[in-house]
């Protein structure tokens, strides 16, 4: 039964426990917007070994018709076996978008998917438009390590794209849609494929990892030595955020390598960047430029963060920031 | 056709490794030659390869391998100059910049033996040490003493007091087209080079005749040049800054004054007067614009011109320069030239006896270092036409020529307004002989100026036929193919000797014919 | 600005190939021995190794006469210590910007993709580690422990911030001399302050071996933190960083709220309102060598963008009208004022000196991926040192003294070198 | 075992954001003069991991680098490193192509180079970002493909790869020969060496274009780029002003407050 609606096809993300990771609400915000001018509507497709409120989660944020294939396979991602579980559910659809988000599942799998597809994929996509027109989408991505935007459109369908997280908001949940929910079966065993997964580990777990923070507070040179990080700790602590650290600490070895933010480094764009400290190089923009809020503290009132920030204090970090975190601290008590 | 590879490495085992090249970018590098063009700055021809050899002992392999694979060669040194490339396809460069020795400076006999890359400022401040000095050419101290000497014209205004190149060329060491190695004068065993006649017949007049074979008869490694007394100090220091050095002492019985006369006829006579009465160093006759441009640039050059105050001051003007060993000499010389202004009606100009001036004057008739200003500062492309050594007369006939027939182009607008007498007139021997350049500049980037130039060189080469005004001394070698054949016949048809004496000396053809004789007949 | 290879066409063009580019100012020129201004040809001989006939290469690539550069182009362009000589040889009758030419060809070249490999290992140098010499950043501040002085990298201000330079930060012999430089500066009583582990490279052979991208990070970076700090003199001993900081730095369209000073300028000043009292009587014969940088490298450059016109048939006037730096502003005097302010020394000048001076070989990555021409130059100028009878060379950059002090450890007749800095400590 | 590694020359990502200017009409970065393309600091850490696994198990390390008039001295830093040899693929035909073609037609040149056990690239490249080739490789041969490697082991046929993941690393292991992109975690590209630059003047290298690899004319681009431009970020920042440093720290938590941005 090929459908002849115009449908975007979400491509879901769990967490353990088979609920849906935030970037699946986000997806499914983005295909309602597209099926809504493109007059069709939106399928997710989860894939998973057990499912929690996923299905009933996705058709309240949104979806009309949930694609489900489960097998202990699909437990831990593993680009073959979502390849495979994926197929008949497109062939089915034969949608006119598959939407992922730029995650590590969506990095790994979309270019998979759309090789195979033999069809064209924009990753890291901040903008899609349906034309009516061409009957084809207009997408926006940063290019350049962030010094560009492109826009590109495609004959090819169904169009691959994989989303910035943090890019649309989730559609505020409505339980009262109804929707349709299609088991698919799925047969699959490990030993037809060539990869395996052996284990995962959890590492920094005494802080939130810097891409899923809503707040980063990042330390540059201008901390003067490795002293500098515990104030910013404390200030994360007080924000529930996460600490991120420019080229020069690290190499100075005030904080680890992974913590680095920039172009060689980790790329953010929480809702609250706190910029301490640190000039603003382009390396370093090019790892948070995108950021909702920029704020910047520095005592060169020339330094080019104050160009790329939407608030600023210029003044010693030492001093501004210990009363910066009381003054929170007072307010969340209120 | 590129150099065949054996070839190369045959060239290549007399000079070794690092001192040949034919890489594009070291071949494009010396294809930049704007001297004597009218249009860019590049030679249309690219030579197959650059060697840099090392002594006449190479030269002699290299014209042998030649002459073997018919391949043309041609000598340059510093490689300012016309015709410094060779005019042919398929002609190997040879740059003598390694040969830079001054081989001796005989100071008793008063003369100096130098290789080719040796320039005369260097042969200048190392003969001063000896209380001798050397003459310099008009164009500037960095240009090379022997090519002047054996090649290339080689006029200069302190001619007056020390003949020109080709008048002090004494014994030569020449490495014909052939390849062998020929001795003139008294160059053999311990006679030394103080003779450029030595037993049997003098080749001087075959190696160089008037205006010299251009490098089109072989390669001259060694020559010697007569030196002459010079009364200043062994070293001259200097003071200030650029873009004006200037001697931090005066020199003594030093006189530069600069006279200018009602009208042209007065001029001419001041001339004859002055040379023949066997006084001064130095002489010439600058125009206002020359003189102008020596001292400004852009902007304040064209206000000074404007003004009016050149051509008032320079109108008809003579630079005149004693230099004299004695103080009795310096008063003499004097009581000579005052007489002779009396009876010529010469004003001599206050500015130019400043000590300011005196100072600067004397730096730049001493060293020589900043002629290129006035002619190329101003626009890029600079020739010169008329110009053929005769008698003063013909020297003044052919600055009048010149400025009648530059001001026609002057007003097509495409050489630079410099008030149609721009020159140098310069007077040798007694005034025996004088000639006068008559400058241009123009534009080499700018079609319609370079084509303008072209065309002023050509008719200025017929206005010396039509008004007998005798050969142009750098237009002979250069306007346009069958150079010779507007000439020759006028001048008792030299270029059939030429081309005797060519296919004499080098019978396959080596050296370079482009400049010396006309390549297709 | 920076400007493109295209806005050089006019001065390459203009070379009227007269080779004075090959010697001092004719009216310097004082033997046939050291009548040599470019030490490039000086050895190759062939005449692209000129500063004309560099020029010609760079019209060439503008003409499409040359379509790639061939890895003797490559040889030409960078045998070459960028000393400038040519310019100021040039320009006493011309009004040719050569170096920034020579400069700008450089640029184009390596912005196409061509370099040579040695400079590959400068450039990652530069970085990950922030100096050209392949030093890990992390001992940057090494040279600096126990030094009784502010390090601004902790924080802090300072009116006057002293900049070691790459080579005195890394290289024992110099980084002594460093030491003693900034003991003297903190006894005369100056509010100095270094940035020890902070501080970076100047840039300036970045710059020179036209790597122009790197450049302007550590020159835009320097001037932020030097801004930062509130000095108002950066003063640093290394004559390389210098120049380009006097002459380029401006350029970049930032302000700079510090002036650029050299070690000699301040140290002068010092002893002659007698802050520092040079006492001991040394009684020696020396002689100074002026380094490019310092001298005719470190005049203020003004880029020349505007139009031509023709007045007077012919005539080119150049709209606006165009400022020529002819290298005689450069600091010639100051360590000559403290050479002559040591009791007993007398100095005697070499033959060619201030603007017109010879390079000592090292300039511009030459001493890193070319030792042997370095030192070949090295060797021609230390014999003009000993033609005037002295013994000791005096100089005022670590990378001259380095450069001397190799040459001569293979020449039989040893010959002293010492930094002008030294020379005065010896003298307190 | 040999070792494949894919580089691409890219524009200097870390060039200054003051030379970097866009030339709308044609949609191209306009070349800055002074800055040369580099290898993608990506393929520089692939480059190392294979040098890294050659010095444990033996065997050859191949580069390859695709695009047109791709600068010579930049392509060969790769064999200056310690690459084996070199092979280019240069033609006017592979300028401006898409992942997918660039995968297509790294394939060809691969598959023509006979047997490889292990073939690295750069998790992505550093000018378009894009993240792609290096999957689509492993379709385009079939082979299994593990993405953002920060560690790399080959045991028995086996490679067994730590990739990074948000909140820490997966082990994953792959049967050879496979695909593995590598993060910038797996460590810096080793340093360039005199003696690396000598040798390198010997190693071999092998030009091919588009006819010679049977692929002209190249596959076409799947996606259409239809502008490229620089975002206007005309941000005003707004400085929080106050007497003292302490009660500018409070006014901001104020100030970012009323925004109900905490």
């Amino acid at each position: 039964m090929v459908s002849e609606k115009r449908t975007a096809l979400i491509v879901a993300e769990t967490t353990r426990g088979g609920n849906l990771a935030p970037i699946t609400l986000e997806l499914i915000s983005c295909g309602h917007g597209i099926s809504k001018n493109m007059g069709g509507d939106v399928a997710i497709a989860i894939l998973a070994e057990e499912i929690g409120k996923a299905p009933e989660d996705a058709i309240a944020y949104g979806a009309d018709r949930v694609f489900l294939a489960m097998s202990p396979i699909l437990g831990v991602y593993k680009a073959d076996a979502f390849l495979q579980a994926l197929s008949p559910i497109i062939e089915q659809i034969s949608p006119e978008a598959i939407l992922m988000g730029q995650t590590d599942m969506g990095r790994d799998l979309a270019p998979r998917l759309a090789a195979r597809l033999s069809t064209g994929l924009i990753p890291d996509c901040v903008d899609i438009k349906f034309e009516p027109a061409s009957g084809s989408f207009r997408m926006t991505r940063p290019v350049f390590g962030y010094k560009a935007l492109a826009d590109f459109t495609s004959e090819l369908k169904p169009q691959v794209v994989t989303l910035k997280s943090r890019t649309w908001k989730p559609l505020v949940p409505d339980r009262s849609r109804n929707g349709e929910i299609i088991e698919i079966d799925v047969s699959m065993n490990a030993s037809q494929f060539k990869t395996r997964f052996v284990k995962r580990v959890k590492e920094d777990d005494t802080q939130m990892s810097l891409e899923d923070a809503e707040a980063i507070i990042c330390g540059g040179r201008g901390l003067g030595d490795a002293s500098g990080f515990s104030i910013l700790d404390e200030l994360a602590k007080a924000l529930g955020g996460a600490v991120g650290a420019s080229r020069p600490p690290c190499d100075a070895g005030w904080a680890s390598a992974s913590r680095q933010i920039g172009l060689t480094g980790k790329v953010v764009s929480p809702k609250l960047y706190i910029a301490v400290g640190l000039s603003g190089s382009s390396q370093h923009m090019a790892g948070c430029r995108d950021s909702k809020i920029i704020v910047a503290v520095n005592k060169d009132p020339e330094a080019n963060i104050f160009s790329e920030a939407h608030y600023g204090v210029v003044g010693d970090y030492r001093k501004v920031i210990p009363h910066f975190i009381n003054r929170i601290k007072q307010i969340k008590e209120k | 056709m590129a150099l065949a590879r054996h070839i190369y490495q045959m060239f290549e085992s007399v000079v070794g490794l690092e001192n040949i090249s034919d890489d594009p970018a070291v071949i494009i590098s010396y294809m930049y030659q704007p001297f004597g063009r009218t249009h860019g700055v590049w030679s249309e021809i690219a030579p197959e390869a650059v060697l840099l050899p090392g002594c006449a002992e190479e030269i002699a392999a290299i014209a042998r391998i030649c002459n073997r694979y018919n391949i043309v060669f041609k000598a340059m040194s510093t490689g300012w100059g016309i015709h410094n490339l060779p005019g042919v396809e398929g002609a190997i460069v040879l740059d003598m910049r390694r040969m830079n020795k001054i081989i001796e400076i005989d100071e008793k006999n008063m003369f100096a033996v130098v290789e080719p890359y040796v320039s005369c400022i260097q042969l200048q401040v190392e003969a001063m040490k000896k209380g001798l000095n050397c003459h310099i050419i008009g164009a500037g101290s960095n240009t090379s003493v022997l090519a002047s000497a054996t090649s290339v014209v080689g006029y200069g205004p302190d001619g007056l007091s020390m003949g020109f190149s080709g008048r002090n060329v004494l014994g030569v060491e020449w490495v014909l087209p052939t390849g062998d190695i020929l001795k003139l004068g008294s160059t053999g065993g311990q006679s030394g080079w103080f003779c450029g006649d030595g037993p049997g017949p003098s080749m001087r007049g075959i190696m160089r005749g008037w205006e010299g074979a251009w490098g089109g008869l072989g390669v001259f490694t060694k020559c010697a040049v007569k030196l002459f007394h010079w009364p200043g100090p062994a070293k001259i220091e200097m003071k200030s800054h650029p873009p004006n050095y200037v001697i931090k002492e005066p020199l003594k019985y030093f006189h530069a004054s600069l006279f200018s006369f009602p009208d042209l006829e007065k001029l001419n006579e001041a001339a004859y007067r002055l040379s023949e009465s066997e006084v001064g160093y130095f002489i010439s006759r600058l125009s206002p614009a020359f003189v102008g441009m020596q001292m400004a640039v852009g902007q304040n050059y064209v206000n000074m011109w404007n003004s009016g105050m050149l051509k008032a001051m320079l109108g008809y003007s003579f630079l005149f320069v004693i230099l004299a060993n004695s103080e009795r000499e310096f008063d003499y010389q004097k009581e000579v030239l005052n007489q002779i202004l009396k009876e010529t009606g010469g004003q001599a100009s206050p500015i130019a006896e400043t000590p300011e001036m005196q100072a600067e004057t004397a730096t730049e008739v001493i060293k020589v270092a900043a002629v290129t200003r006035s002619c190329f500062r101003g626009a890029t492309g600079f020739n010169t036409s008329f110009g053929a050594m005769d008698t003063i007369d013909l020297a003044f006939a052919q600055l009048k020529a010149g400025a009648e027939l530059k001001n026609k182009y002057i007003k097509k607008g495409v050489i630079v307004d410099d008030g149609g007498d721009n020159s140098a007139t310069l007077i040798f021997e007694q005034g025996h002989l004088a000639y006068t350049e008559v400058l241009i500049l123009y534009d080499l980037h700018d079609k319609e100026s370079s084509d303008g130039a072209l065309e002023y060189l050509k008719e200025s080469n017929q206005n010396c036929i039509d008004k007998f005004l005798g050969p142009p001394i750098f237009q002979l070698s250069q306007v346009g193919t069958g150079k010779h054949g507007l000439f020759s016949p006028k001048c008792h048809d030299y270029d059939k000797w030429q081309k005797k004496i060519k296919t004499a000396f080098d019978p396959n053809n080596t050296g370079d014919p482009t400049a010396y004789t006309s390549p297709e007949d | 600005m920076l400007l493109e290879l295209s806005d050089y066409k006019d001065d390459m063009r203009r070379c009227i190939r007269c080779s004075i580019c090959k010697w001092p100012p004719l009216a310097q020129v004082k033997s046939l021995r050291f009548s040599n201004a470019c030490p490039s040809v000086a050895k190759y001989n062939f005449h692209p190794y000129s500063g004309g006939g560099k020029l010609a290469l760079g019209l060439a690539l503008l003409e499409g006469k040359l379509t790639e550069a061939t890895d003797e182009m490559l040889n030409i362009l960078f045998r070459c210590t960028a000393c400038g000589a040519c310019d100021s040889s040039c320009k006493y009758n011309a009004e040719i910007e050569v170096l920034w030419s020579i400069y700008s060809i450089r640029a184009h070249v390596v912005g196409a993709g061509y370099q040579l490999d040695e400079h590959a290992i400068i450039t990652d140098s530069l970085r990950r580690e922030d100096n050209p010499l392949s030093f890990p950043k992390s001992e940057r501040g090494k040279w600096a422990e126990g030094l009784d002085v502010k390090d601004l990298s902790k924080g802090g201000r300072a009116e006057i911030i002293y900049h070691a330079g790459c080579l005195s930060c890394y290289d024992p012999e110099s980084a002594a001399v460093a030491r003693d430089t900034v003991k003297l500066l903190v006894k005369a009583g100056l509010d100095v302050g270094i940035r020890g582990a902070q501080e970076s490279c100047c840039g300036s052979s970045a710059f020179q071996l036209g790597f122009q991208g790197e450049f302007i990070k550590f020159a835009e970076s320097n001037i932020d933190d030097w801004n930062a700090a509130g000095a108002k003199t950066v003063v640093t001993s290394c004559a390389c960083g210098f120049g380009i900081m006097k002459s380029v730095y401006p350029l970049l369209g930032k302000e700079m709220k510090f002036e650029v000073k050299h070690i000699s300028e301040v140290l002068a000043d010092i002893i002659k309102d007698g802050r520092l009292e040079l006492r001991k009587n040394l009684s020696a014969q020396v002689t100074y060598h002026d380094p490019c940088n310092l001298g005719r490298k470190s005049e203020q450059y003004v880029p020349w963008k505007g139009e031509a016109k023709k007045l007077l048939g012919q005539f080119i006037v150049r709209e606006p009208e165009k400022i020529i730096h002819r290298g005689w502003n450069g600091i010639y005097d100051p360590p000559r004022n403290i050479i002559n302010s040591v009791p007993g020394v007398i100095l005697k000048e070499m033959e060619r000196i201030r603007e017109y001076s010879f390079c000592c070989g090292a300039g511009s990555g030459v001493k890193q991926t070319m030792n042997d021409f370095a030192l070949w130059t090295a060797r021609e100028r230390i014999e003009e040192a000993k033609s005037t009878g002295a013994r000791t060379i005096i100089t005022a950059c670590p990378w001259c003294k380095k450069n001397f002090k190799d040459a001569i450890a293979e020449l039989e007749e040893k010959v002293e070198v010492y930094d002008v800095v030294e020379l005065a400590k010896q003298a307190i | 075992m040999h070792f494949i590694v894919c580089i691409k020359q890219v524009l200097d990502p870390e060039m200054p954001v003051s030379s970097f200017r866009i030339d709308e009409e044609h949609m191209r970065v306009i070349p800055a003069q002074g800055i040369p393309p580099v290898i993608s600091t990506f393929d520089e850490n692939a480059l190392e991991a294979a040098l890294q696994l050659k010095e444990i198990h033996g065997g050859k390390v191949t580069a390859i680098s695709l695009g047109y008039k791709l600068s010579r001295p930049i392509i060969k830093k790769s064999l200056s490193a310690g690459a084996d040899d070199l092979l280019i693929l240069d033609d006017p035909a592979f300028e401006n192509m898409d992942s997918f073609a660039t995968a297509r037609v790294l394939a060809r040149a691969i598959t023509r180079l006979g047997d490889y056990d292990l073939i690295l690239t750069g998790r992505q490249a550093a000018d378009w970002d894009a993240g792609i080739t290096g999957q689509a490789l492993s379709e385009e041969l079939d082979v299994p493909c593990i993405t953002v490697a920060r560690q790399i082991q080959l045991e028995d046929g086996l490679a067994i790869v730590e990739r990074m993941v948000e909140d820490g690393y997966e082990i994953v292991e792959s049967m050879l020969p496979c695909v593995i992109t590598v993060s910038n975690d797996f460590g810096k590209l080793r340093p360039i060496t005199i003696p690396g630059i000598t040798q390198a003047k010997k190693k071999p290298v092998k030009e091919l274009n588009a006819t010679e690899l049977g692929l002209n004319p190249v596959p076409a681009s799947r996606c259409k780029l239809e502008r490229l431009y620089v975002p206007s970020r005309m941000r005003t920042c707004k400085i929080i002003e106050e007497e003292t440093p302490e009660k500018a720290g409070e006014a901001l938590a104020e100030r970012l407050h009323d925004q109900g941005i905490i």
